[in-house]
């Protein structure tokens, strides 16, 4: 007989396997995203390639690039009409390219950028042996006033992986805010979370504070996101998916087909809401909302300042992303639950933050407390659960993120023989002694109490508005209140730097490289147009105000 | 056996990892609760992907236990160097910034 | 030329040599007083001419009114910058304008060796330019203006000698005690407003023919309106309660309380309760409180006359209480109204002549004032000791002279108001003539008769009287005919009534008792205090330190106890009223704010401490922060 | 018209601020001619303004209206009725003088650091004041109202904590520590006033959609708009607070005598004489115009609170040792005159009160620059210190003296008419408020004179013996002054032409018409 027929005698021919078709992805609307992460893998090859001379400028180079590519695309993709009539779901589900995701990860962008150039100033730190230095440690691995500590120095080592470090953390951001499915939202938060809790630990100066503050930033950083995926868990077991869209119809009740065997699991409120506020509470740790708050003025403090002032921009901006979608995509059919709850929280925020400002005597612990009651002021807008109220808070975050790598700038170029001089009590005569520098932190300050004529009072007044549209009145009088406590404080600085006598023995302002300059500058150009004149900003926010789902 | 028992079981570890978290004071006990915690979010993801009859939380699972490695490299990097600056890997010690 | 067009002029004219001598500096120092003088002297002259003028018309249609421009125009309310010459603002004028050049006149020669006589007579220019609107406004408003203008005029003069606190302070008094009174005016006007819509005299007053709308009003409001014209009238005329200020006003230099605060400004009270005739018509009980006020201040001003020793304190007191009698005959209506007008003019004869007379021996004496340092000066300086001589007799209402006719009129205006009031009145108004005398025979006999009693002070220069100049003899001659014929002028066939009536009315009351008894009494009574005056005066040497005295008289030099009075209760009331407030504004009002700021930050300081540092606390935190999530959910949605 | 005559009032001296700001440091005396010539030429162009305001015109004139900010519904919307014009050319008319007042205040005792700039900076700061209190008189938008009204506390509080009196009777140190308490104190009393009315504001918007104040008030008077009366009531209480604190109105007055005290004269006058105007002003255009009926029910409160500040600011006044905080007390008694004028409603209480704002300026400016000049001759600002001055500089005694009658309201002088209007306009409707307030006029006096007896008067100290009298550069600060003094007291005809008009619009807005008199005149 033929082998054939042999083989077949103790062999069955197994039906063909059928085939998984690859999924479809949207390279094009992706590309932001791909261009950082490609960066961030290019700066990593440097790092492994590139001699240790030339990595800098490699760095940097590569980074600028990226980021000014990624921008541009995102503005084409704006101008393509992603924003608005083509706003769709790319990538199977999981990205989310409409309006907020396109304009939030503009602004990302441009912080990042911003935030670059603090990262690559290398003009403030004396030089090291005839090497400039910026402000990351010259060898991470090393301990603290120890001799390798000592040798890496003389050698003019420089920490180059925090370029590589920012561009992933970027890379997450991007994605955060644009997140379609919970796990994706996971995934970007701790795709960008672990570089931060990275780049906190490298300072070059008080590198005890600074690697105290990496601990802490991780391990409460960790404990939320566990939090977070637990609570991710709950909501896959109330809906039986992780895309927002389903959970939605399945909140909404519009999902007919319920097997009568998941009943139990399937729709079940209690997991639904304990899922809900889990993951909400991953969001609001992200944007340090009261109480989960207490990470931020110690991280913020201790980190080097160039990456505080990337983290408070960014980080809010990619956290408020994902927060709107979240509340306005996946659980409007809850808002009566949360909204009360959101309530309470913005409330002990704005208060919270604000008062505890009052007593603060180092300036970034200042900046950090204030940034947690602009949070709060950012949720009275979330609250509105309206178009001006996403929209609103998409301006606010723009206005707020620039605001605040600036100031943190400043902060950089007041220095004396111990790096920074963050202590308020140095920055005493400051006005006199510089008051160019002086001036333009007042200006930050000015913004940050909503002074009118500044894109703090424009955002505020924005969000506050949408607040009161949205029957949050009391909300706003209470907004209202905080800010005034609020001034006081960053009245107190300023009376501090152009008011009472300079010390003799007081810091010296380092004259920085046009890095920092530009970072400065564009900081307050945009406090100001955006303060004279934020209609065409307003607009854009406005046309940017509508999720797709 | 009624898989509901094993969400009952990812409950109760996941309380374990948090209580542990509070009360431990060494960093690297912390860190294993946490990672506790997030092995307990795996168990009720393939739970409910067993309830559901679909795989993508068994999928989830195997992300979780990437992002978990990944925190621990990440993880375990600050705190040795926090452990060989201070020669303590107390997480009350590093208490330089307050109020 | 139009005679309504000149009254605008009467006021220009020292006002232009108020400016020019205010404004133009030392360079006009030289000439200075004489531009101010013949300023005043130009008014005068003005004045003459529209005398004339009225002269020529007949008695009802002696009117003249000018409208220079609309001052205040505002939706419903409508103050005019209009004058109104009639016979009595006529009467003023002319006793302003020439008692004033008179004076001024005077004063060139006593202000001689002050080096700020320049400024001292742009002050004196001011004054009459004020007065002269007071008399001259056709609306109360424009009155009011000149009303402050003659106290700021007065505050002006009185500080003269700035240097001097005592004149400061007495300057201060002066013009707070009459912002009292003006405050009355306000009102008054606001009052008018309300109740009229306007208040000006055309309108308001009406004339003899038809009575304006201030019949038309309610009683109370009328009586309103008259009391607080009233209170006006106090503070201007020195009235009690009132009084306190005018005798301090003595600082100021003697031209100034000659003119100022004996002959013209301290009268413009009994004007205004004159020109408010109308209204006080028609609320007879304001007028009985007017009696009553004019009673008391005749007595008060007489019995502190008679213990002063100051003999310009002793002459105001005497102002105060010849006030008091217009301010009475004011009060009785139109019985009384044009006596109280005469009385005002003779009254500005003699005693601006008895102050002169009392500047010209104080100029021989190196200023002395006090009267028991004075003696025997007839001999020194005869032409003072007869002009003032003159003005005494007819202050004390000597038959024949002016004070007789004027002065006795009012007495009997006083006992024609009928009943018991005018019983009282008229009792009043003779005593007042009684002590009249007597106090100023006491002047009279301590100045200038008895041994002289003057001794070299202690920078041993002791003085030596002597006459005054001829620049300052002249005035006091001029008024001292004044102060003789002007009562018989007047008074015989009643030419100063009919002068009048037209405006004020008139009507003869019924006397209880003929004019001739009154008069005789008066003249009893005048004999009699002049007799115990003689007695303890003229008969036996006047001690040259005054003797400790009896109770009133000890009263009296005080005045009378007002100054403690006003002391204790209002000053230093006011100083603790004003301290407690500032201490309460510092701690109560600012504290509150201060408190909240604390507040918060006390809080802050307290909230900063749950941020202590440890990792784990915060986890905590986020734990029960997550917790308190859940729980809210959930009940959220239990509820 | 095509010219932006209004927008220029106030471009005209933002500009001239940026540029005296960049003059280089070492160019001081140029930047105060600059500075003073941009001032100058903002007075010529606020006098067109009032050229070419008509009196019986419509309401606003001049007005400008372009797109700002679409999202807010905010348009750039200004517009002049009698009241503002008036206003506007009194800030116009006072800036030259407080610039040359303050010739030398702000000339640097120590050199700091090249770049440290304090003359250029204080004239600068000046004039940006001026801008915006120029554009918030002109504002008929809500919000561009707002804006101005906040923004303007910034130049203000550098202006107020940055340059002091030379001398201080505890030493420099203590004048810094004093100073920057004051600033910090003025700023935010007004910030949080200004705050409230943000809430306020926002209200607004939410009830009637946009922030004009023409189209509200259209609104509101034609019924189209409806407001519930409690809403009505908070919304005027935001607003309200924010101008209370600024006019100031007792209790809300506390930080004006710090400030004034411890600012230079110069930036006293500024404060009290042009930018607290902008409170009262803002109480007649906006509390009265959104919020009618709202006005008429919180009536009565604020006469009684106006009364208050009324005594209680003169009563302070007796009490003060210092000369600018006794000046200061006298504004709040002041102020508090206007805000009875403006809420007795009537048309004699209203004009009164918008002459009073001018005359306030005018008087205020005299009597507090004269004693600026006559601090900085002693170096103290303790009544205590002086003596017999007029002895040794009697011009400069002359005119604190006219100052200080201006201030008692002497009757002639300009301050006296408005007092009076506002009186009778507050008798007429509330009789025993009125004739309480009177009483104020006998306290004024007294602090007055107790003022000028202290200082000038009495025999000559040693400390001023060798005090030289007023110099060119004072005189021509001070007799322009006194001149207008006496010129609206004796012929205030042309600001109540100016003024009567509006003050009519007003009145019907709040649909009020004066009481009318018990007896009709038979005319």
């Amino acid at each position: 007989m033929s082998a054939a027929a042999v083989h077949s005698l103790w062999t069955t021919a197994a039906d063909p396997i059928s085939k998984i078709d690859a999924p479809k992805i949207e390279y094009g609307q992706l590309s932001p995203t791909l261009i950082i992460v490609g960066a961030a893998i290019l700066g990593v090859l440097i790092e492994a390639f590139v001699p240790r001379r030339s990595r800098y400028h490699a760095q940097v180079f590569v980074s600028v690039v990226a980021l000014c590519a990624a921008f541009a695309v995102v503005v084409a993709l704006a101008a393509d009409g992603y924003g608005t009539t083509k706003a769709h779901i790319a990538a199977m589900g999981a990205i989310a390219v409409d309006g907020p995701s396109l304009f939030l990860q503009g602004t990302i962008l441009l912080a990042g950028l911003v935030g670059l150039f603090t990262f690559a100033e290398r003009r403030l730190d004396p030089e090291a042996h005839g090497n400039r230095v910026d402000s990351f440690a010259a060898q991470a691995a090393s301990v603290p006033g120890s001799d390798s500590e000592k040798a890496a120095v003389k050698a003019g080592f420089t920490t180059t992986e925090v370029f590589p470090l920012l561009m992933f953390a970027v890379a997450g951001m991007l994605v955060f805010p644009s997140a379609n499915d919970l796990l994706t939202l996971f995934i970007a938060l701790e795709v960008f979370s672990l570089p931060l809790y990275l780049l906190c630990a490298l300072a070059r100066r008080k590198r005890l504070m600074s690697q105290e503050a990496a601990v802490k930033y991780f391990l409460l950083g960790a404990f939320a996101s566990a939090f977070t995926l637990f609570g991710i868990a709950l909501l896959y077991g109330y809906a039986g998916s992780v895309s927002y869209a389903t959970i939605a119809q399945v909140v909404d009740g519009t999902v007919t087909d319920v097997d009568p065997a998941l009943a139990n699991t399937m729709g079940n409120d209690a997991l639904l809401l304990i899922g809900g506020a889990m993951v909400l509470m991953g969001l609001l740790f992200k944007v340090g909302a009261v109480p989960f708050h207490m990470w931020t003025p110690d991280v913020y403090q201790g980190a080097p300042t160039p990456v505080t002032g990337f983290m408070a921009a960014a980080t809010k901006v990619a956290a408020f992303g994902a927060l709107l979608r979240l509340l306005y995509v996946v659980l409007p059919g809850l808002r009566w639950d949360w909204r009360p709850v959101m309530w309470a929280v913005a409330i002990v925020t704005m208060l919270g933050g604000a008062i505890v400002a009052i007593t603060q005597t180092d300036i970034k612990r200042l900046l950090a407390y204030s940034s947690i009651a602009h949070a709060g002021f950012i949720l009275a807008g979330v609250i509105a659960t309206s178009r001006d109220g996403v929209s609103s808070v998409l301006f606010y975050l723009a206005a707020y993120s620039f605001v605040t790598i600036g100031a943190f700038a400043v902060v950089t170029l007041v220095r004396d023989a111990g790096g920074e001089a963050t202590h308020l009590s140095r920055w005493a005569g400051l006005g006199r002694r510089s008051p160019l520098v002086a001036a333009v932190f007042a200006v930050f300050l000015l913004a940050f109490a909503g002074i009118p004529l500044t894109s703090g009072f424009a955002g505020k007044f924005a969000v506050f508005k949408a607040a009161a549209e949205g029957g949050a009145g009391p909300l706003v009088v209470i907004g209202v209140i905080s800010s005034a406590i609020a001034a006081f404080f960053y009245i107190r600085v300023i009376v501090l730097m152009f008011f009472s006598e300079p010390r003799p023995e007081g810091p010296t302002v380092a004259v920085p490289s046009p890095l920092t300059m530009a970072t400065i500058g564009i900081g307050v150009a945009v406090t100001v147009v955006l303060g004279v004149a934020p209609q065409y900003f307003l607009d854009l926010a406005n046309q940017a105000g509508v999720f797709v789902r | 056996m009624n898989p509901v028992n094993y969400l009952y079981l990812a409950a109760l570890l996941f309380t374990i990892g948090a209580t542990g978290v509070l009360i431990r004071r060494n960093a690297i006990v912390v860190f294993m609760c946490i990672e506790l915690m997030l092995n307990a979010c795996n168990l009720a993801f393939v739970t409910f992907s067993r309830m559901h009859g679909n795989l993508d939380g068994q999928i989830i699972a195997f992300f979780t236990m990437v992002v978990a490695a990944a925190e621990v490299v990440v993880g375990l990097a600050i705190i040795v160097s926090l452990f060989r600056t201070r020669h303590s890997a107390s997480v009350d010690d590093a208490s330089l910034m307050k109020l | 030329m139009n005679a309504e067009n000149l009254i605008a002029l009467l006021i220009a004219a020292p006002l232009l040599g108020a400016a020019v001598l205010l404004v133009g500096g030392r360079r006009l120092d030289a000439v200075g007083h004489w531009v101010g003088t013949l300023l005043s002297a130009a008014s005068f002259v003005i004045g003459v001419i529209l005398f004339a003028d009225l002269l020529g018309k007949d008695a009802e249609h002696r009117t003249l009114t000018q409208h220079l421009f609309s001052w205040i125009p505002v939706e419903g309310f409508q103050a005019d910058v209009a004058f109104r010459l009639d016979q009595l603002s006529m009467t003023f004028v002319l006793l302003i304008t020439g008692v004033g050049s008179l004076i001024h006149l005077y004063s060139i020669g006593y202000m001689e060796h002050d080096e700020r006589r320049r400024r001292f007579f742009g002050y004196l220019n001011l004054f009459l330019a004020a007065m002269l609107l007071l008399v001259l406004a056709d609306n109360y408003l424009l009155l009011y203006v000149g009303w402050e203008g003659v106290g700021l005029a007065s505050y002006l003069l009185i500080g003269f000698w700035q240097h001097k606190p005592s004149a400061a302070t007495a300057a201060k008094k002066a013009f707070l005690v009459n912002r009292v009174g003006d405050m009355g005016l306000s009102i008054a006007i606001m009052l008018m407003f309300t109740t009229f819509g306007t208040f000006a005299f055309g309108p308001l007053l009406g004339t003899h023919a038809e009575p304006g709308l201030a019949g038309g009003a309610s009683e109370g409001k009328l009586t309103a309106i008259a009391l607080m014209l009233l209170l006006a009238a106090c503070g201007k005329s020195a009235q009690v309660p009132l009084q306190s200020w005018l005798g301090d006003a003595m600082e100021g230099p003697t031209p100034v309380s000659a003119l100022i605060h004996a002959a013209t400004m301290v009268t413009a009270g009994v004007y205004l309760i004159v020109r408010s005739a109308a209204i006080f018509n028609a609320a007879p009980d304001a007028q009985l409180v007017v009696t009553v006020v004019g009673a008391v201040t005749l007595l008060f001003g007489a019995i502190v006359g008679c213990a002063k020793d100051d003999i310009k304190k002793a002459l105001a007191g005497s102002t105060m209480s010849q006030i008091g009698y217009m301010v009475l005959a004011a009060g009785l209506g139109p019985i009384g109204y044009v006596f109280a007008i005469m009385h005002l003019v003779t009254h500005g004869f003699f005693k601006a002549g008895l102050f002169l007379g009392a500047g010209s021996v104080m100029h021989g004496m190196n200023d002395e004032v006090d009267m028991r340092k004075y003696g025997g000066l007839r001999t020194y300086m005869p032409v003072t000791f007869i002009t003032f001589g003159l003005g005494y007799l007819a202050i004390i209402g000597f038959p024949g002279l002016s004070g007789f006719f004027s002065k006795d009129k009012i007495i009997e205006a006083a006992f024609a108001k009928g009943g018991t009031e005018g019983w009282i009145l008229g009792g009043a108004a003779l005593l007042g003539a009684a002590i009249t005398a007597y106090y100023m025979t006491r002047v009279m006999l301590m100045t200038f008769f008895g041994e002289k009693r003057w001794q070299p002070d202690e920078n041993g220069n002791e003085p030596h009287p002597h006459e005054s100049p001829r620049v300052m003899t002249i005035p006091m001659i001029v008024l001292a005919v004044g102060s003789v014929f002007g009562g018989a002028i007047f008074g015989i066939g009643d030419r100063f009534l009919h002068w009048l009536e037209p405006v004020t009315g008139h009507s003869h009351g019924d006397s209880p008792v003929s004019a001739l008894t009154v008069t005789l009494a008066t003249v009893v009574v005048l004999v009699i205090g002049g007799a115990i005056a003689y007695a303890q005066y003229g008969r036996r040497p006047v001690p040259a330190v005054a003797p400790r005295g009896s109770l009133l008289t000890r009263a009296a030099r005080r005045d009378l106890l007002q100054d403690d009075f006003n002391h204790v209760v209002l000053v230093r009331g006011g100083e603790h009223l004003t301290r407690s407030l500032v201490y309460v504004d510092h701690t109560l009002v600012d504290g509150v704010v201060n408190g909240t700021a604390a507040g918060f930050g006390g809080l802050s300081g307290r909230l900063r401490r749950v941020q202590n540092g440890f990792a784990r606390s915060y986890a905590v935190s986020m734990f029960g922060g997550v917790a308190l999530l859940i729980a809210a959910t959930l009940l959220m949605r239990a509820v | 018209m095509s010219f932006p005559l209004l927008t220029a009032t106030a471009v005209l001296p933002a500009v001239g601020a940026i540029a005296t700001a960049a003059v280089p440091a070492a160019r001081r005396t140029a930047a105060k001619w600059l500075a003073l010539l941009v001032s100058l030429a903002t007075l010529a162009l606020a006098i067109v303004v009032l050229v070419r305001f008509d009196p019986d015109g419509d309401r606003y004139q001049l007005t400008e209206s372009h797109a700002w900010i679409k999202a807010f519904g905010v348009r750039y919307e200004l517009g002049v009725d009698g009241i503002a014009v008036a206003l506007v050319a009194l800030t116009a008319l006072l800036i030259p003088f407080i610039i040359l007042a303050g010739w030398h205040d702000a000339d640097p005792l120590e050199t700091g650091s090249r770049r440290w700039r304090p003359t250029q900076g204080f004239f600068a700061l000046i004039l940006a004041v001026e801008a915006m209190v120029i554009i918030s008189f002109e504002a008929t938008d809500v919000f561009v109202f707002y804006i101005f009204f906040e923004a303007m506390l910034i130049p203000m509080y550098f202006l107020i904590g940055g340059f002091g009196d030379r001398a201080h009777e505890h030493g420099e140190k203590a004048a810094a520590t004093q100073r920057s308490y004051a600033a910090v104190k003025f700023l935010l009393y007004n910030l949080v006033g200004g705050l409230i009315m943000l809430a306020a504001v926002i209200g607004v918007y939410v009830v009637a959609g946009n922030f004009s104040l023409q189209e509200i008030a259209q609104a509101r008077a034609d019924g189209s708009l409806h407001m519930a009366t409690s809403t009505e009531r908070w919304l005027f209480l935001g607003f309200f607070f924010a101008f209370a604190v600024k006019a100031p109105l007792w209790p809300l007055h506390t930080w004006l005598p710090n400030a004034m005290g411890e600012a230079t004269a110069p930036v006293a006058v500024l404060i009290t004489a042009v930018v607290d105007k902008v409170g009262t002003f803002a109480m007649l255009r906006f509390c009265l115009q959104l919020f009618p009926e709202a006005s008429k029910w919180a009536t009565p409160v604020i006469l009684v609170l106006a009364l208050i500040s009324i005594i209680y600011g003169a009563l302070l006044a007796v009490g003060q040792r210092d000369i600018k905080r006794l000046v200061a007390y006298a504004s709040i008694s002041h102020f508090g005159f206007i805000i009875m004028g403006i809420f007795a409603m009537t048309s004699q209480g209203q004009s009164g009160a918008t002459l009073y704002m001018v005359n306030h300026g005018i008087s205020t400016a005299a009597l507090m620059l004269v004693a600026g000049f006559l601090i900085s001759r002693r170096g103290s600002r303790l009544i205590a210190d002086y003596g017999g001055v007029q002895k040794v500089a009697p011009v400069l005694a002359g005119t604190f003296l006219i100052g200080g009658l201006a201030t008692l309201s002497l009757p002639g002088l300009a301050p006296f008419v408005s007092e009076f209007l506002v009186l009778v306009g507050t008798f007429t409707r509330y009789p025993a408020i009125g004739i309480i307030a009177t009483f104020g006029i006998v306290l004024a006096a007294l602090y007055t004179l107790v003022l000028y007896q202290r200082t000038m008067t009495g025999p000559v100290k040693a400390e001023v013996a060798k005090m030289p009298d007023l110099r060119v550069r004072e005189l021509v600060v001070v007799a322009p002054l006194v001149v207008l003094l006496i010129f609206l007291g004796v012929y205030p005809k042309p600001v109540t032409d100016i003024v009567n008009p509006a003050v009519r619009q007003t009145m019907s807005d709040v649909h009020q018409t004066d009481p009318k008199p018990e007896v009709e005149a038979a005319k």
